[in-house]
């Protein structure tokens, strides 16, 4: 919370800013549209911080997205698997994924990098061969049962004919489940605490006793299960899927939420609260652009501008805030004398 | 000072330092003659590290005045203090490893020709200097490859290479054995003697007797006084830095050990393939392992706590087989180690005190099968903290703003903690301060009273004679040798160490 | 495969990868079928990849490339090259100052006029308009979006005006272009702008998508505003949501091109002149596809052809090409035919 | 040389097969432009490696490479500046990008990640503004002498006429050049040295007394100006410049080829004849894939299961090999007695 004082600033006025200058930002309907992409951008975002958090990285993210995305309605519609086998099978594939990466990283001790940057490559074209570069459709019945994940909450029995529901998009109640397992894994379990420790000195963490092997394994793993099943939501929320480009810069936009959010991508740092907040400016921030009318050659000028703007302020404040402990202590330890 | 003495070479006046928390150094003055070695000695965290970084222009004081020669000087850079003829050779270890042996000598200072580095002059004079130190390994070879002893003496030649006025020593010998140490104290003699200035930093009696002709001892970032020569003796010294008198110093009473607790049988030497090592352990028993930098002791322990694969041979823990696996089988089996290079193996250097000190006992007191004991781990750090007397402001603070001491005292708080049926120790007491020796000494004796098994790795050789009840002697990679309490004298094991 | 020295091998070069340019390829391969060539199509990423793709096959050897240059203007060198070392045709967007020996394909700009016709029918009382597509570098994109933009301000014929977007454009007439937004070629994003040109202006009247994918994004988020009443969607080439929509009455209309005959002609065309016959040259060296309105009237029949050109889409199945192919050539004849006359 | 055998099997393995099965692969055109895309991604490969060797990154470089390849006939064509000036301004740009990255990194001790992540967005955003998204091209004639060094070795002066200098493009000749420079500056010169020191143990390096922070900025420095250069290369050699999508991904290019090469993103370890072969080993992959007509869905899968392949041979290669010294000094130390 106090970490993120920066960045919370920044979303306020970016905020306040939108709300006079840009008309409709504040409709229902935007808001409802706003909250649904942070809820779907933040849950790629705590998939990453995982691995940040380790000392690593994962390039892969977008174009695993593109691949989950094609296979699904690859296997669903094209060979008839049915709904629940084709989930299976996916969550097979984000597992093996993850393992792949994981033992590439520890048991060839691999830089995250370069792994990852190799099968971001890999997945993409294994995403456009086996469709052969044709767009994949989410809009077949069969994906109904599915759509209500990217509804509104009114649509699901428990929340049936309440009002506020339909201003709720389910992806907001599915985006805090996963952020509040995720908070208690990495601040309230031992492997959390191990993945904190090792992401700052490996070795150390070794010699304690941790198996940090198996640790990291499991970091890559939840990354890409995270991400394949973001891959289902942003499929299904924008029904249609092009194998060459979609999900393309999406490890950017999540690693950037995650580092906003007080990551450090040296590893050993990381908060799930911080990362929510992230990936909530960068869609802020889009769809500012979008209601204040800025041309869209500038969006991503001012994208990057901003995020940089949030990390530098947050650098400052807490250097501020260091600086002001120190005196204080200073002077109490001098009149201690 | 008095009017007889000539004007000081250094000279530092009511340096004042302060951190969050702490006060390193409050109104400190010292003063170093031309050609004097001047022993600077005090407990943990008293400040001595913290003002020789001031010197070396690594840190600003925030009061005092530093005169070099004379003239009050603002070291403000290394550069400047370099200028000035300053050089430090740091606590802790400063090298590049990627680099090689003669790149981290003249790092900074390389001698060129036509603009382009000299590389065959920089391995002419690296090669003289490790010569000097008596360390005869090639200056093309990378400092990874090194020993953490043998990158000891890189840092002094590198310190020895800017032919400074005042060479500061800050804890050199903290990882060399009785051999480097005694080549080290010959070198300093004979820098004297060139008419160089040194400050030495050591925890060391023995070296500061043999060496210093005057010694200031430092007292909670205080000037606790100094002592002429004449006046220097054991208890003098330790009278002042502890303000106690400890007497009766190696605390240890041996008990008949009880059965076999750690067995190590015919595991090949990592350091010598040929080789193969056994020996055993018995509950309450201290057993020290005594050799010469290189000897390959860190391997061994290495082996035996399953950081190092092992081609063959096996270890039993209370007689249960044990897969040489990795350090977690270790662990689980009641393992502990408290390795040689804590700031890279043993404490997380950004984590807090508390953290540290709980590390290794997570899972051991995990509850619901996943879940942090925080309640524990806030117990178990207070218990350490007190137990050992950590000097820090509170268990929250980060270890990297502890004392080198310090930190050693957190990593083997984090192995007591979890409660290790055997207990592995590779140079438990470097850079720890004499009181805090004492109390690690009588803690060990405790330990081994309350039936736990100790093997030791230590190049001090008085408390390797002082603690242990038999010693294991290595020589490039074999045992040379197993001697009993009573065989003890440091002519058996020099010869043993030096390959029998 | 392409060891038979008699059989000409020729490539068909698009200027990106799309579902778009995958029924291209279906009528390039069936053309290949048919007039016993081989055919290799390449996809290019962008602009320096269609020009290293270009020098790699011509370093190959092929017997002609058919290439949808991405900017023709500044890739004179480039198809001087071509067209000095094997034959050089263009298709979809034509490079009028190199020595291609005919383009086929439609006149973007046209299209465009047309896309804006079908709004005017759409809005006869006319409103305020947004323009979608994926990017503004790319020439088909620029001409299409002068042609909406031209044929509702009534501005005579002129493919060389361009409107510099981030204004909104209204000459006394009763239409009004707010804006064009780019998203370039990511799907969320396009779906994500269309909201919020709708959250942004409330009584926005038409939506115009320009490149395949925007008209579904647009439509699904008028659907989810609940405004299928207010907004008309207009829209360019035949994705199946969006034929689907004006079957259903939520699309208006779209402009239609035919990629499988821009592949399935340029196959022919190449071959044929491989084969030293010239005369499937037109004299003008224009080969007209002409683009085609689709409306609520005639999507139906539309579909079907489309169903029957792409009825083994290999997203379907990749499983069995072989069975299907005798149909898809029988087909394909037939389209030649219906549309020759 | 030694270390980067792992590569140069593959690369061999890859030449020869395409040789064997790939018509028109040795045809002196197809080699002609191999060695000319070769020589252009390794000088942006050596720019790179610069930064990576203080271990930092650069992901800016594709879109600085585009706000570059805008900018300059933007100004030359759009504003009638002289070339030279131009250039210059161009140079300028250039420091200046660099100094940013440098200042940001060092002084606001901010990860090199997330800043050229940001800056990586606000060039891109700013080339589309500068010139409103519209293509920009380098067919005008008052481009004709740059253009020269995308040309062939014949067309300059001293070449005149000789037979062979007509297969040989000017761009190798440039990137002999630069690579010779950078690797005397690297190993030869004590800013190399510093640079490998400080990019291994910063905290060594600073109290050596190295001016960490000013070796830093120059790194930076270097690499934007390389960039910068590259950018006109590339530019001059497609001719036609899409701002919005003009250089994007050659930051992974350029940093594969410097990973390929034995850079360590760790830092502290490079060398730049392997970053050169890195960059080789990509450029004949993707020629490959085309002479040996792989299906353009796949070549992103194999150009990036190539690399990790090279990779991963390199790391069991320098495991055996350290494995057999371990072995052989053990036996010395055992002979030794
Ligand atoms: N950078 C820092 N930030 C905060 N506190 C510090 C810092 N450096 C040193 N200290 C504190 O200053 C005090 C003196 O530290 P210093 O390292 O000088 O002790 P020392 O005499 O060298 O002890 P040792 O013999 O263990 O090396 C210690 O309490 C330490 O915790
Ligand atoms: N990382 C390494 N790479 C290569 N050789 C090494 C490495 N570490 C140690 N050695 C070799 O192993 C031998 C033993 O190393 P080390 O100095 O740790 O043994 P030791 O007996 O523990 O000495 P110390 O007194 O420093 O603990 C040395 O001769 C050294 O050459
Ligand atoms: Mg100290
Ligand atoms: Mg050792």
């Amino acid at each position: 919370m106090k970490k993120n004082l920066g960045i919370l600033a920044v979303i306020a006025v970016v905020f306040i800013v939108t709300a006079i200058g840009g008309d409709g930002f504040l409709s229902a309907f935007n808001l409802y549209n706003l909250v649904e992409r942070i809820s779907l951008y933040a849950i790629i975002g705590i998939g990453v911080s995982f691995v940040i958090v380790t000392g690593g990285i994962d390039l892969s993210i977008g174009s695993f997205i593109g691949l989950c995305a094609v296979t699904f309605p690859f296997l669903v519609i094209g060979h008839n698997v049915s709904l629940t086998t084709g989930l299976l099978l996916l969550l097979t594939m984000s597992v093996c994924a993850g393992l792949f990466h994981g033992l590439l990283v520890t048991k060839l001790d691999l830089q995250p990098f370069v792994v990852t940057l190799c099968t971001l490559m890999m997945y993409r074209g294994v995403a456009r061969h086996l469709v052969s570069d044709s767009t994949m459709g989410y809009s077949d019945e069969r994906f109904q049962p599915l759509s209500l994940m990217v509804g509104r909450l009114s649509e699901l029995p428990w929340f049936e004919g309440q009002a506020w529901a339909r201003h709720v998009p389910v992806a907001l109640l599915i985006m805090i489940v996963i952020g509040v397992l995720a908070a208690v894994f990495l601040n309230r379990t031992i492997y959390g605490r191990d993945l904190m420790a090792l992401g700052r000195n490996r070795e150390a963490a070794h010699l304690s006793g941790i198996n940090t092997t198996k640790m990291i394994i499991l970091a890559y793993v939840l990354c890409s299960v995270t991400s394949g099943f973001g891959a289902l939501l942003f499929a299904l929320d924008v029904v249609s899927v092009q194998p060459s480009t979609f999900g393309s810069f999406y490890e950017l936009y999540a690693i950037a939420a995650a580092v906003l959010g007080g990551c450090s991508l040296r590893g050993g740092e990381g908060s799930i609260f911080g990362v929510i907040l992230g990936a909530a400016l960068m869609r802020l921030l889009m769809n500012s652009i979008q209601m204040l009318g800025v041309s869209d050659a500038l969006e991503e000028f001012v994208i990057g501008f901003v995020i940089l703007l949030g990390v530098i302020i947050d650098v400052i404040v807490k250097r501020v805030v260091a600086k002001r402990r120190a005196r204080q202590q200073a002077t109490v330890a001098a009149g201690a004398e | 000072m008095s009017e007889s003495e000539p004007a000081p070479l250094l000279s530092v006046d009511r340096v004042t330092k302060r951190f969050p928390g702490v006060t390193a150094l409050k109104d400190v003055c010292l003063s170093l003659q031309p050609g004097e070695v001047l022993a600077l000695i005090g407990e943990n965290g008293a400040g001595k590290s913290t003002l020789m970084k001031i010197l070396a222009g690594v840190q600003l004081p925030d009061e005092g005045t530093i005169r070099v020669a004379g003239n009050s000087v603002t070291l403000d850079s290394v550069h400047t203090s370099q200028s000035q003829g300053i050089a430090l050779i740091h606590q802790e270890l400063n090298l590049s490893g990627n680099l090689d042996v003669g790149a981290n000598i003249f790092l900074g200072r390389e001698p060129r020709r036509f603009g382009l580095i000299d590389k065959d002059t920089i391995r002419k004079k690296s090669r003289a200097l490790l010569k000097r130190l008596g360390l005869n390994v090639d200056p093309d070879t990378l400092v990874d490859h090194l020993p953490i002893g043998q990158q000891q003496l890189v840092e002094i030649a590198r310190a020895l290479s800017v032919d400074a006025r005042v060479l500061i020593m800050d804890e050199p010998t903290s990882s060399l054995s009785q051999h480097e140490t005694e080549r080290l104290m010959q070198v300093v003699k004979e820098l004297r003697c060139d008419g160089v200035s040194v400050i030495y930093i050591s925890h060391r009696l023995r070296e500061v007797m043999e060496l210093a002709d005057r010694v200031t001892v430092f007292r909670d970032g205080e000037n606790a006084g100094e002592l002429t020569r004449e006046e220097m003796t054991h208890d003098s010294m330790v009278q002042l830095m502890v303000g106690r008198d400890v007497s009766q110093f190696y605390s240890r009473q041996p008990h008949p050990p009880g059965d076999v607790a750690l067995e190590v049988s015919a595991i090949t030497s990592p350091l010598d393939p040929g080789q193969r090592l056994s020996f055993q352990v018995r509950q309450g028993e201290i057993v020290g392992v005594s050799g010469l930098v290189g000897a390959g002791r860190s391997e061994m322990l290495e082996v035996v706590f399953g950081v190092r694969p092992t081609l063959q041979g096996h270890v039993k823990v209370g007689g249960r087989q044990l897969r040489l696996r990795s350090p977690v089988d270790a662990v689980e089996a009641g393992l502990a180690l408290v390795p040689e290079d804590r700031k890279k193996q043993g404490v997380i250097l950004e984590l807090a005190v508390r953290t540290n000190i709980g590390l290794a006992g997570l899972r051991r007191h995990r509850r619901l099968g996943a879940f942090l004991n925080e309640a524990q781990e806030k117990a178990d750090s207070a218990a350490m903290v007190k137990k050992l007397r950590i000097k820090t402001p509170g268990d929250l603070q980060t270890v990297q703003f502890l004392s080198g001491g310090n930190q050693q005292k957190v990593v083997l708080g984090k192995w007591l903690a979890m409660e290790p049926t055997v207990l592995l120790l590779d140079e438990p007491t470097r850079g720890i301060d004499i009181g805090a020796k004492h109390e690690i000494y009588t803690l060990m004796d405790q330990l081994a009273a309350a039936g736990m098994a100790i093997l030791f790795v230590s190049s001090e050789m008085e408390e390797i004679i002082g603690m242990s009840d038999r010693v294991i002697v290595m020589h490039e990679g074999r045992i040379t040798g197993e001697l009993p309490r009573e065989q003890l004298t440091e002519q058996s094991v020099m010869q043993l160490a030096t390959g029998g | 495969s392409d060891d038979s020295s008699d059989k000409p091998s020729v490539a068909y070069v698009t200027n990106g990868v799309a579902s778009f340019w995958v029924i291209a390829e279906k009528g390039a391969l069936d053309g290949a079928k048919e007039f016993d060539a081989d055919v290799k199509v390449i996809m290019p990423k962008d602009v320096e990849d269609q020009k290293r793709k270009c020098e790699d096959l011509l370093a190959r050897g092929t017997d002609g490339i058919a290439i949808s240059p991405i900017d023709s203007a500044n890739q004179a060198q480039l198809l001087k090259q071509i067209s000095e070392l094997t034959t050089l045709i263009t298709h979809d967007s034509d490079a009028p100052d190199s020595d291609r020996l005919c383009y086929i394909g439609m006149d973007n700009y046209t299209a465009g006029r047309m896309c804006g016709a079908l709004v005017k029918e759409a809005l006869p009382e006319g409103g305020e308009i947004m323009i979608f597509v994926g990017r503004l570098g790319q020439e088909n994109a620029r001409l299409r979006r002068q042609g909406v933009i031209d044929e509702l301000m009534d501005r005579s014929h002129d493919s060389s005006r361009y409107d510099e977007p981030g204004t909104s454009i209204n000459e006394g007439g009763k239409y009004t272009v707010l804006d064009t937004r780019t998203d370039g070629f990511d799907f969320a994003k396009a779906k994500a702008q269309a909201q919020d040109a709708i959250s942004k202006y409330p009584n926005l009247k038409g939506m115009v998508g320009l490149f395949a994918y925007n008209p579904p994004k647009i439509l699904d988020a008028v659907r989810e505003a609940n405004k299928l009443e207010q907004i008309q969607v207009i829209g360019f080439d035949e994705e199946a949501e969006t034929l689907q929509g004006i079957q259903d009455g939520e699309v208006y209309g779209t402009v239609v091109q035919n990629p499988y005959r821009y592949g399935f002609e340029s196959v022919r065309v190449l071959s044929a002149l491989a084969r030293g016959d010239k005369s499937v040259i037109p004299e003008d060296g224009f080969l007209d596809i002409p683009a085609r309105q689709i409306r609520k009237d005639n999507v139906d029949e539309f579909r079907a052809e489309l169903d029957r050109l792409t009825s083994t889409a290999p997203a379907a199945d990749s499983g069995d090409e072989e069975g299907s192919d005798e149909a898809t050539e029988a087909d394909a004849a037939a389209v030649s035919e219906t549309d020759s006359q």
